[in-house]
């Protein structure tokens, strides 16, 4: 089935773009409204699956790009950048998840939880781009507050933020922490 | 973490057992704390130079685990409202909560390496417009100052961060339970008398919560307030003594501080 | 029709690549011989003509590369002239500080820099203007070499090149302040 004259134009502007396009965008390059925009981009997706093309059409950091296929990763490897050379320690990937689930949040906060120095790691992410600082605590000191960016949403592969699991979800298993409630139950009446 | 441990029923690293302990595949009471102290302290002396992240991470460990064991030890109760569990609620268990917390996120940071891998996978589409396209857009250094452009050189080439001397060993996102009894001094003074739930109701942290119960603690000590409690487990009443003696100036060091 | 593995492979290099991919590389990739290689890249511009896609493959001098289908050039051309972004990206001011301080510089001195590929930002800062071939490097590659240029100096509003900030005056950075102030906090506010 041939693709409608609104999701090739679509296709064609995303080819060209650099970055993630917002549905706002499209809506207001074709001049259709915003509502249309992303059934039309789920109609270009869908005839990507279908034909099987070398690319998809995904919807990432709040717009939507086209990027190869995962299946052909080994093909177009040696064309990223992305290799082994940029891969984040243990310990960085914990602090971004720590700035991820409690953004905005400072660099204080993050080594009270973490028990240990993170201003090496802090600015390894935000060079990196992944977090970015959006503010000061309030108080003395004013500390600068952390939160996570576009960048990192599209390193992840995601649209938004919350599309990361609830973190209630990534504590230990249901029964483990029930058991765990019960044993701290207060042996005193209090 | 590197520490391992050799236990009657456990043998290997010591965060795997809190984690078969948590996990119920090993019972907490028979695992003689002893021998896993004995067996840490046997490792640590074999060690060239200290690990201090392991040392720290190793007494976390411990102390959640001689925690867990006295609990058990100890005969239970059971079915309490859950706000009233927060009377007994101590440091320790803080501690309890912040490792929980921090698996959380280790779990996450697990998560979001599986992310990073998958996303890898695909490359994005970035050849950019066709040389051909004739482009009026406006000036992409609207606005852009020298500096700025000084400032993105400086970020681009900060390639790893220098090392700083750690001065600063107390966080500054303390609740404290100075505050906490400035704030119900205030608060009580107007009310009269109200109950722990009606103070605290605003409060969503669990640390927060407990700040205002230690500080309700101190306020009583203090004669400030009476407390009084119906029954077990019951809404804790709390009224103010309006001709207390006058308080002695609240100051800093006077109180524990807990990290939120 | 669906796309033969091989079709799909060089379709989803072409959409990763930023320069145009000769055959021999693509033979490469794929692990055939390079004769079957331009039958396949035509099995791929064919199949894009009969889907009706937003993009066509293209031979064009030193290989193959995806471009936008002519018919849509007015939705890439509004594209380009209101939407591309009216602001440089941070990595774009990034990649063009570095032109501006290290000139003349190799694209991959940037890369090795920026540790990511910049082939794209080097392409858009050269499209705008910014920033000119002015030589290449010797030795085997002979890759070209980046500076700064005259609409570069204007848009800043400068007469020449060492009027810009010198980097070293801007050491320690604002965030090394920040560190020390923070770390220089009294050491709570009970």
């Amino acid at each position: 089935m041939a693709l409608s004259p609104e999701a090739r134009a679509i296709e064609a502007v995303l080819i060209v773009a650099v970055e993630p396009v917002t549905a706002g965008l499209l809506a207001e390059l074709l001049e259709v409204p915003v509502e249309q925009v992303d059934p039309l981009c789920d109609e270009l997706a869908r005839s990507c699956r279908a034909e099987g093309r070398g690319f998809e059409v995904v919807r990432i950091a709040g717009g939507f790009r086209i990027q190869s296929h995962p299946d052909l990763a080994p093909y177009v490897e040696r064309f990223a950048n992305v290799g082994v050379s940029s891969r984040l320690s243990a310990a960085a990937l914990e602090t971004l998840a720590i700035v991820a689930y409690r953004q905005p949040v400072s660099r204080a906060q993050i080594a009270a939880l973490r028990g240990v120095n993170v201003d090496g790691v802090v600015r390894l992410l935000e060079h990196r781009g992944y977090i970015a600082t959006v503010g000061r605590a309030a108080g003395p000191g004013q500390a600068s507050l952390y939160a996570t960016t576009d960048a990192f949403l599209e390193r992840l592969g995601l649209d938004r933020l919350d599309q990361l699991p609830p973190v209630e979800d990534l504590l230990p298993g249901p029964e483990t922490l029930d058991d765990l409630e019960e044993q701290m139950r207060p042996v005193a009446d209090g | 973490m590197a520490a391992t441990v050799s236990t009657p029923v456990f043998e290997g690293p010591i965060d795997l057992l809190l984690q078969l302990v948590n996990g119920h595949e090993v019972d907490v009471y028979d695992i003689p704390l002893a021998s896993v102290v004995d067996a840490f302290v046997a490792e640590v002396a074999g060690w060239e130079s200290v690990d201090l992240q392991t040392l720290s991470e190793f007494l976390m460990i411990a102390a959640v685990l001689i925690e867990l064991k006295s609990r058990r030890l100890l005969p239970g109760k059971d079915d309490g409202d859950p706000d009233e569990e927060l009377v007994g609620w101590e440091e320790r268990d803080l501690l309890l909560a912040r490792l929980l917390e921090c698996q959380a996120y280790a779990a996450a940071a697990d998560g979001f390496a599986a992310l990073f891998e998958r996303a890898a996978r695909s490359v994005p589409r970035t050849a950019g417009l066709d040389l051909d396209f004739v482009v009026d857009a406006p000036d992409l250094l609207e606005g852009v100052t020298p500096e700025q452009v000084a400032g993105a050189y400086l970020r681009a080439t900060a390639e790893r961060p220098v090392p700083t001397v750690d001065l600063y060993h107390v966080t500054v996102d303390t609740v404290t339970v100075a505050d906490a009894v400035t704030e119900l001094e205030w608060r009580l003074e107007g009310m009269g008398r109200s109950t722990f739930r009606h103070l605290t109701g605003h409060l969503t942290s669990r640390i927060e919560i407990i700040v205002r119960f230690l500080a309700l603690l101190e306020l009583c000590k203090r004669g400030r307030v009476s407390l009084d409690q119906g029954h077990t487990f019951g809404d804790l009443e709390v009224e103010w003594v309006a001709d207390a003696p006058v308080p002695v100036s609240v100051g800093a060091g006077l109180y524990d501080e807990y990290e939120g």
